[in-house]
């Protein structure tokens, strides 16, 4: 049953791509499969709160946001906004008041942004669009205030310039500041920083924070850096293979992981400080399974070194290891 | 912590067009094509006042097929009129049916090919198989094809725009056999723009599909349309010279095609009046050359893959 | 750190580097005064921001700058010998059978038309002069030793997972058994998996090979697995220099400060967010002085007119006027 | 190899013929017409040396019996004895397919006109009888080929109408048999050595069709043609500075026209005064015939008069009592009386609804027609715009401009003049149909009932006088009520080599009709 | 596997049947009755019962719809194209046939010759960009491009045929007789000269373009920049790693071009009275003869589906990535 106090909230969802053969394949008659980008996913985001999305790359993190913000539709599955079912709603028009409510921060800043237009126009595009404003006064006001609230100031030197004329980490606050323009519910920020380097990524972090507290805003932020997630978000889901393999606070999934997967992630990561280097490897074998071809049983068997017969065939259901912190693991429980 | 190191210069659209245009001069492709468009141009503007009005039949002043003297610059055709006089004249017509008939296949290439690859699914399937249509059928047999339906519907007698209507005619069965070009080439570039994030960004913001075609993608194929916008240009040329040659000009009102069509029946060639064939034909080349030129300098100055890094 | 420049210990050096970026006209300096050196077997890493330098200094090694730049100053020395780096059919001897490249992009740096097995083992035949057969048999070696089944080397480029890409590209880097590679950012578009997998084959191939290595990257983190010493670039200059472990417990540039800084740690518990305030420098329109001037915290005023030299500080190097009151032993960045 | 060596007549003209089936084919006159022979000679009539299938003819004094006199010993090609048989076997063929379903009504041989035939019978081998129903000319005015008995007797209707290709080589009178045909290049023929004067003294010829007289003006010039027609005037002039070269101009029954549209309710023009003969009279006062054929055909016209042409010799007349002569100013006096005033002195007429002239002429060259030179458009269009009648020209292909101009009923009508060319035969009743109520050439749509009376009247009448007297009637009433305009007659221009062969006979070397002079030349 | 195939062959036949009807439509809106168009030519006066006889011969005075549509369409599955108007009654195909190898030599020669010429000049124009090879490649190709090419047919004749006599400028055999084989073979060749010359030259354009395109687009690519690490000398570098890839847009454009060969050349043709399809197109279309149209384009319509899947085909062969 939907929380109330969840904004955002999906039950099952799945997206399949078709794939289309090759030429010859076509011609021999090889079945061509699906991509199973996301297979079941069930995760629900309260009001307010940051989640991070962890995964290694492919595993659909992009995808979900897609889906939540309507960008692609899921194959099955359903998905609940403020209780309300927004599966099939479809059409520019239909969409329009949920994207008054649901915005999204683009992976990739330099894509995000149209050459050809002006700082202005990209970010009052959504104040226009959704009619959020009244006159020209009122639209550059608020056009001034979300991107002063995205740390571009003074905002109007930035009016008039075209994306080029940005160094990255502006473009980047650009996106950000389009987003805020409508204060929305609920914002799906896709690895906002990862192209970054540490200095421009850390000023973005802290944007997102701040706004977070002003304005009871939720954040679903996807990454594939388990400390990035951990050092921003409330809780973690940990995605493989479409699949969400451990939910929880960010603090259990950093510190007690419960899937093997999300423990390799850890100790993959390398660490700085006191003792340099990463922690010694449990050898990850073989390459990562690509979501055409999903491993029967446990997904992440091929690859998991403590792997038993029985990862082999069936698939782990989501069990409880603590208070909110479930691990789709045979050995979690 | 949001201040920028670095001063920019608020530069707005003036600076842009400017630096633009620099660019854009720079290529001595250019300056040679626009040079070569603008002598064009002046000539169409001011026909008579360079070589008096058109010499029809009716008030041709030379002997037949004499060849190029100095009282006839570029000899006289095979009905006594002078070449130079015609060239001159058919600069006008044929300069206008190139540029209103790419107008028109731009028109119709672009919104079909963007609609086709926005849309995507059925609407793309078809549309692309009637574009795939006319671009099975040679160009010019269409326009034979098209031509007597054309002039049904547009009616006849009368001016439009001080035009006759069979220039009409031409420009819009030119206009039409040679938009399958184009809505080849923006589709396939519509199809790329439109994985772009930024018209995902713009479906977020709540924009239209209407709105997301005219405000985001159209800018982007502004350079692709205006380079091959020029072949399109000679191809109108071609066309319409093709159509000449076949008969379908309009005798009052030479273009460079209709004489090119005019001395080949009239046997110029055999009969060793290179003048006639000559005169208008190196027009032709000319004026479609520079459009090339034009075309390709634009296509170098906006495709930042062929600029030099910044 | 540094020697004389005829040292035979020393298997690359790299004297006072200058490359400028023509562009109609107008050229900008990418990168400035760069000096250091690399024995046999060593591995350094080469960390800065976007755009400070790090692919132009790695290129003009290999001597494989784009047309458009030029080596304003400087020179490189292989083995004590001056490498003609701008002279194309004079380098091609020196490529790939001494100085091998792993591209930023492993994608685009395989041609897409030709079986993998293939593009190993042409610089085999071309460079080593086997024949054809004898290269195969090489080339499936080399696959087997980046963890790639001898087998899949009948795929094309891509067939291949990005991480699969990127160790053809080392497989294909090791192929004629040169004594230095460049890593390019060979795992900036991989997850941490298959990151830590890659280095770890540089790290045993490194040993097992006596390979120098160089590794360029804006990720602190791999630069501590990997390497032995680490420099730092800031706009098209070296800023520190020293030991991975030295830099790391006590950075003394205030910009490697502010880096290590803003790279988030779960093992110390402390959730806090620490950007280094201000943009990245504009190369066009440098900022007079030491151009971290603008965003430097510990900024003096020296700092915005005069350009700080590399001096050496204990063990490493570092370009600062903070410490050239305490440091009379300086070094002048031109050797 | 050129002529001389192999002694083969090279001749190049812009045909296309379409197929070697006489029962078939409309436009196929040649390569045809040197392999079979008419009953009687078209041109027998303008020159009396040059005969058919038969070698004499007399009609009786009612008009209704025609014997026709066969040339005795005549022989097939292949050998066999052609005779009086074989033309009312040709002519019965055709006559006995009336009713059935493939009626031979669709091609060069067809029943068309047999309506009027009693009877066809062989009196003897020498000896054809052709007993019409009414008085007419048709016996000796018919274009029918007369084909072997011994090839055709076993082709089914359905064949002979349709998939029948009669392939090479033909067999037939004509000096030239056609021995080998390739469709749009050429066709090549063989000396018939059983023809009636004697196998020709050419070791054969080859026909090469054009679509455009470029190739055969080169032809002419490099020698790789001994004779060439349909040539354009330059070429012809360039041509004729060869001292090598021999040209001429043939007169040929081709008329080239302006008309009017005289319709009146559905297809009618963008005026009515279109259909009033005042107004069509008095443009036709400023029409320069003379001028036109100076400029627009440099002088390879003759000067058009009336419905008949000079080629047409039993018929034509040059109607110097009602002719009217080109005056512009006369012409503007006369529309002025008509009615048809410049009211708001802006240089344009308005018509008697008040509207302002504004006149569409269509042009085009039908198929099979001489080309009509794009100068008399331009000079008609100039001359009537200085008289306040501006006129906008459109030019459209054979196609469309047969469907323009079809009755109104079948969707025709609706442009205001017409400048066209047909080539008819020289008989009256090709003369004559363009003015005839519902004839599918009637393109002016005139109708008048006296006309198509005179018609129906010089259909069943034999006597060359009568039938004279009536089409000169015809023309008269025709030229006065102005439907047409005729321009000229335009002259065929042919030009022939003189190294390889002679015998060409006289400027006007090639008849249009008939196989003359290809059955007399000689190597040179 | 047979029902991919199957499958495949019946969206070509698809694609097939939706040109047929769309040319069965298109041609019927132009204005002209073939009937009266069959009469034109001749020299007695016509009746109007004789233009109603014309139209019941060739099946035309019956409903366009259903009758005439389904009869053509039902014959053109059967694989019969049915009968000219225009030439009584012969088969569409024979006339096809007949036309065809002129076409196809002419055609094919030129575009053989402009694909040689046009690849290796646009291969090495592309390589060394702005280079001398590269401005006078370009420049001319450019302008042969833009040349009307009957005009640039007309000018040959105008200096090799009747200015200079070198070259016949008209036909596919000198007019006249029998010759032996060898000398008919040379003459055939002189007679190929200038329309092919004529075609090729405008065609050059096109390919030096693309070519060049694709090769300055290749040398700037990243596994370029690998090549020349590897130390790979200039020509080893065109050769083992360039050329293939910028050949893949040359490939594309030379199979679908090569689906235009039988089109013929219309105004080319035409200049030079060569017999070949792109002059029985003009033909019936002056006659509106539609069976040979409907025939011409359906030849035409096959052979660009051929070429489209040959050049999918041999794009999957160059590049491996490509799918479809
Ligand atoms: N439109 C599509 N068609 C087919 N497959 C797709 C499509 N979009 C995504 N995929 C596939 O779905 C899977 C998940 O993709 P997704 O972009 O969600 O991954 P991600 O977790 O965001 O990865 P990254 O970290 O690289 O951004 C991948 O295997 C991808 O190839
Ligand atoms: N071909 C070129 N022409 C002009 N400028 C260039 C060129 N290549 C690089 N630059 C500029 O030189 C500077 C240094 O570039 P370089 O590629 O060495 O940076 P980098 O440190 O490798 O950055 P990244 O981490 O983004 O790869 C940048 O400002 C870049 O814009
Ligand atoms: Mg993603
Ligand atoms: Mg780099």
């Amino acid at each position: 049953m939907p929380d109330t106090a969840d904004v955002l909230c999906l039950e099952s969802l799945h997206v399949h791509f078709p794939i289309q053969g090759r030429l010859f394949d076509r011609l021999r008659g090889r079945p061509a499969g699906a991509v199973r980008a996301v297979d079941g996913i069930d995760l629900n985001i309260g009001r307010g709160e940051i989640v991070a999305l962890v995964g290694e790359s492919g595993s659909g993190k992009t995808t979900v946001g897609r889906v939540i913000t309507k960008l692609a539709q899921p194959t099955g599955g359903r998905m609940l906004f403020d209780g309300r079912d927004m599966t099939s709603v479809q059409g520019s028009s239909a969409l329009r008041p949920y994207r008054h409510r649901v915005q999204m921060i683009f992976q990739d800043a330099y894509q995000a942004l149209n050459p050809r237009h002006t700082v202005f126009d990209i970010v009052a595009e959504p104040l226009r669009s959704l009619r959020l404003v009244e006159d020209g006064k009122q639209l550059a006001e608020r056009v001034g205030e979300a991107l002063a609230s995205a740390g571009l100031n003074p905002p109007g030197d930035f009016f008039a310039r075209f994306p080029h004329e940005l160094s990255g980490g502006q473009r980047q606050r650009v996106v950000i500041a389009g987003a805020l323009a409508v204060r929305p519910e609920l914002i799906v920020a896709d690895e906002p920083v990862s192209m970054l380097d540490v200095s421009i990524r850390a000023q973005i972090l802290q944007v997102l924070v701040d706004l977070r507290a002003k304005h009871n805003m939720a954040l679903l932020f996807i990454t594939h850096d388990l400390p990035l997630a951990w050092l921003i978000a409330d809780r973690i889901a940990v995605l493989y293979l479409g699949k969400l393999v451990e939910i929880g606070s960010a603090d259990e999934v950093t510190f007690n992981p419960r899937h093997p997967y999300t423990v390799a992630l850890r100790n993959a990561t390398p660490q700085i400080g006191g003792n340099v280097g990463r922690a010694e490897l449990p050898a990850l074998q073989g390459e990562v399974p690509s979501a055409a071809r999903v491993p029967k049983g446990c997904r992440f068997h091929p690859r998991c070194p403590v792997a038993f017969d029985r990862c082999r065939e069936e698939e782990p259901p989501p069990v409880e290891v603590g208070s909110g912190h479930t691990a789709a693991c045979w050995l979690a429980t | 912590m949001s201040e920028s190191t670095v001063r920019y210069s608020p530069r707005g659209r003036a600076g842009a067009i400017k630096g633009f245009l620099r660019r854009f001069l720079g290529y001595g492709g250019a300056q040679v094509g626009l040079v070569c468009l603008m002598f064009f141009l002046i000539v169409a503007a001011v026909p008579g006042i360079l070589v008096g009005p058109l010499q029809t039949a009716i008030n041709a002043t030379g002997d037949f097929l004499v060849p190029p003297s100095s009282q006839h610059l570029l000899g006289t055709d095979e009905v006594g009129r002078d070449v130079l006089n015609l060239v001159v004249h058919g600069a006008r017509i044929s300069l206008t049916i190139a540029l209103l008939a790419t107008v028109i296949s731009l028109v119709l290439g672009t919104t079909i090919g963007m609609t086709a690859g926005y849309y995507g699914g059925r609407a793309d399937v078809w549309l692309m198989r009637l574009t795939d249509f006319f671009f099975v059928m040679p160009s010019f047999v269409l326009a034979l094809v098209i031509t007597p339906v054309v002039l049904e519907v547009m009616g006849r007698g009368g001016e439009i725009l001080g035009l006759r209507p069979s220039l009409f005619v031409i420009i819009v069965v030119i206009g039409m056999t040679s938009w399958a070009f184009v809505a080849r080439i923006v589709r396939s570039q519509t199809l790329s723009l439109k994985e772009r994030t930024f018209i995902d960004r713009a479906r977020i913001a709540g924009s239209s599909n209407l709105s997301i075609m005219v405000r985001h993608l159209l800018p982007n194929l502004v350079p692709q349309i205006g380079a091959n916008g020029a072949l399109v240009v000679a191809g109108a040329i071609y066309v319409e010279t093709s159509l000449s040659f076949l008969g379908l000009g309009d005798p009052l009102q030479p273009s460079w095609g209709t004489l090119l069509s005019l001395a080949q029946r009239a046997g110029a060639a055999s009969a060793g009046a290179w003048w006639c064939l000559g005169a208008p034909g190196v027009c032709v080349l000319m004026v479609s050359l520079s459009f090339v030129l034009i075309g390709n300098a634009l296509d170098d100055t906006f495709n930042p893959r062929r600029r030099v890094i910044p | 750190m540094t020697g004389s420049s005829q040292d035979k210990a020393w298997l690359l050096e790299v004297n006072g580097l200058s490359v400028d970026y023509g562009l109609k006209g107008v050229s900008s300096r990418a990168i400035e005064s760069v000096s250091f050196a690399l024995r046999a077997g060593e591995a350094v890493g080469l960390v800065g921001e976007s755009g400070s330098g790090k692919t132009t200094t790695a290129m003009a090694i290999a001597g494989l700058l784009s047309p458009n730049a030029r080596v304003s100053s400087g020179d490189v020395r292989y083995r004590g010998n001056r490498l003609p780096i701008d002279d194309d059919a004079a380098m091609r001897p020196h490529r790939w059978s001494e100085t091998s490249v792993v591209f930023q992009g492993a994608m685009n740096a395989l041609n897409p038309v030709h079986r993998i097995i293939k593009q190993i083992a042409e610089p085999c035949m071309l460079k080593l002069g086997m024949s054809r057969g004898e290269a195969t048999t090489r080339a499936r070696e080399l696959l087997e030793l980046v963890g790639i089944p001898a087998d899949r080397g009948t795929a094309y480029p891509h067939e291949l997972s990005g991480g699969m890409r990127q160790r053809v590209m080392i497989a294909m880097a090791l192929a004629c058994r040169p004594s230095i590679v460049i890593g390019d950012e060979p795992t900036t578009a991989l997850d941490v998996i298959t990151q830590a997998q890659i280095l770890k084959l540089l790290g045993e191939l490194r040993s097992q090979l006596n390979l120098a290595l160089i590794l360029i990257t804006h990720d602190l983190s791999i630069v501590a697995e990997a390497c032995d010493r680490v420099m730092i670039m800031y706009a098209g200059r070296i800023v520190e220099d020293g030991t991975v472990a030295e830099i790391f417990a006590r950075p003394k540039h205030p910009y490697t400060r502010l880096l290590i800084d803003s790279i988030p740690n779960p093992a110390n518990g402390k959730k806090v967010i620490r950007p280094i305030p201000g943009d990245p420098p504009n190369l066009v329109i440098r900022p007079s002085g030491c151009a971290f001037h603008p965003r430097c915290p510990s900024v003096m005023g020296v700092c915005g007119t005069e350009v700080p030299s590399l001096y050496k500080l204990g063990q490493g190097r570092v370009a600062c006027h903070m410490y050239e009151s305490s440091q009379k032993d300086k070094v002048a960045a031109h050797a | 190899s050129t002529s001389c060596d192999d002694q083969i007549v090279r001749i190049g003209g812009i045909a296309a013929p379409d197929t070697l089936n006489p029962f078939a084919s409309y436009s196929n006159w040649w390569p045809l017409v040197f392999t079979y022979d008419l009953l009687v000679c078209v041109d027998a009539q303008r020159y009396p040396d040059r005969k058919g299938f038969a070698k004499a003819w007399s009609v009786s004094g009612d008009g209704l019996t025609w014997t026709f006199k066969i040339w005795p010993g005549l022989k097939w090609s292949d050998g066999h004895p052609a005779t009086a048989r074989d033309a009312a076997f040709t002519y019965n063929y055709i006559r006995k397919s009336i009713g059935n379903p493939d009626e031979l009504n669709a091609g060069w041989n067809s029943t068309d006109g047999l309506q009027y035939v009693e009877a066809i019978t062989a009196l003897d081998d020498e000896t054809l009888q052709i007993v019409t129903k009414v008085p007419s000319r048709w016996p000796i005015d018919n274009g029918i080929m007369i084909v072997p008995e011994h090839v055709w007797e076993d082709i089914s209707y359905a064949d002979a109408k349709g998939t029948f290709r009669n392939d090479p080589p033909l067999v037939g009178t004509g000096p030239m048999i056609v021995s080998e045909f390739q469709q749009g290049q050429f066709a090549r023929f063989t000396p018939n050595q059983y023809f009636r004067t004697g196998r020709p003294a050419a070791a054969g010829m080859v026909f090469h069709f054009f679509n455009t007289a470029d190739p055969i003006a080169q032809g002419l010039k490099s020698g790789d043609l001994d004779y060439g027609v349909s040539l354009t005037a330059s070429q012809w002039a360039d041509l004729s500075k060869d001292s090598a070269m021999t040209c001429g101009q043939s007169r040929v029954e081709q008329r080239d026209y302006l008309a009017f549209n005289t319709a009146s309710g559905d297809g009618a023009g963008s005026t009515k005064a279109l259909q009033d003969p005042a107004f069509r009279d008095a443009l036709g006062y400023a029409i320069d015939q003379k001028a036109i054929v100076e400029r627009a055909y440099r002088g390879h016209a003759d000067p058009g008069v009336g419905l008949v042409m000079p080629a047409a010799a039993d018929y034509y007349s040059d109607l110097s009592d009602i002719r009217r002569h080109f005056d512009l100013a006369g012409a503007a006096r006369r529309l002025d009386a008509a009615g048809y005033r410049d009211k708001d002195g802006d240089g344009i007429r308005e018509d008697k609804e008040g509207n302002p002239f504004q006149l569409e002429l269509i042009t085009g060259t039908s198929s099979g027609a001489l080309e009509i030179p794009i100068a008399v458009v331009q000079l008609i269009a100039g001359w009537f715009s200085q008289i306040g009648i501006p006129v906008s020209v459109t030019q459209l292909d054979s196609g469309a401009l047969g469907a323009r101009t079809e009755a109104p009923a079948r969707g025709g009508g609706g442009w205001d003049l017409h400048v066209s060319a047909g080539w008819r035969g020289p008989d009256p009743r090709s003369l004559l149909s363009i003015g005839k109520t519902g004839e599918p050439n009637n393109t002016s749509y005139w109708s008048n009932d006296k006309f198509d009376r005179l018609l129906s009247q010089v259909d069943v009448t034999v006597d060359l006088k009568r039938s004279r007297e009536l089409v000169d009637q015809a023309s008269r009433l025709i030229y006065t009520e102005a439907p047409y305009i005729i321009l000229s007659y335009p002259l065929v221009l042919e030009a022939r080599r003189n190294d390889c062969f002679k015998g060409w006979g006289t400027k006007d070397m090639m008849s249009m009709w008939g196989y003359f002079p290809f059955d007399r030349l000689k190597p040179a | 596997m047979s029902r991919r195939i199957f499958r495949i062959v019946f969206r070509a036949l698809g694609t097939l049947l939706t040109v047929a009807i769309l040319n069965f439509i298109l041609f019927r809106i132009v204005p002209g009755d073939p009937a009266q168009l069959l009469l034109a030519g001749a020299r007695t006066s016509v009746t109007v019962q004789q233009m109603d006889a014309q139209r019941a011969r060739w099946g035309l005075d019956r409903p366009l719809f259903p009758d005439q549509v389904v009869d053509y369409l039902s014959a053109t599955l059967h694989g019969d194209l049915g009968y000219s108007f225009k030439f009584r009654g012969r088969p569409v195909a024979d006339l096809i046939l007949e036309r065809l190898p002129a076409t196809i030599v002419l055609v094919g020669l030129a575009q053989m010759i402009a694909i040689l010429c046009g690849v290796l000049f646009g291969i090495y124009a592309g390589w060394r960009r702005g280079g001398a090879v590269d401005r006078i490649a370009t420049g001319a190709s450019m302008a042969l491009y833009t040349m009307p090419s009957f005009w640039l047919a007309m000018v040959l004749v105008v200096i090799f045929s009747t200015g200079l006599g070198w070259l016949p400028g008209y036909g596919i055999y000198s007019p006249g007789a029998n010759i032996g084989s060898t000398d008919r073979f040379l003459d055939y060749l002189r007679h190929l000269v200038l329309p092919v010359t004529a075609l090729a030259l405008g065609l050059i354009g096109q390919y030096v373009v693309v070519a060049r395109a694709a090769m300055s687009e290749v040398v700037t690519e990243d596994y370029m920049v690998t090549a020349r690490a590897k130390g790979l000398t200039n020509g080893q570098m065109l050769m083992r790693h360039a050329f293939r890839n910028a050949m893949l847009p040359v490939v594309t454009l030379i199979t679908l071009n090569l689906g235009y060969v039988v089109a013929g050349a219309i105004t080319v043709e035409a200049v030079f009275a060569w017999p070949g399809i792109g002059g029985l197109t003009v033909e019936a279309l002056n006659a509106r003869d539609y069976p040979v149209l409907q025939g011409i384009f359906l030849l035409l319509g096959a052979s660009i589906v051929l070429a489209n899947l040959i050049a999918d085909l041999a794009y999957g062969l160059l590049d491996p990535r490509v799918r479809q």
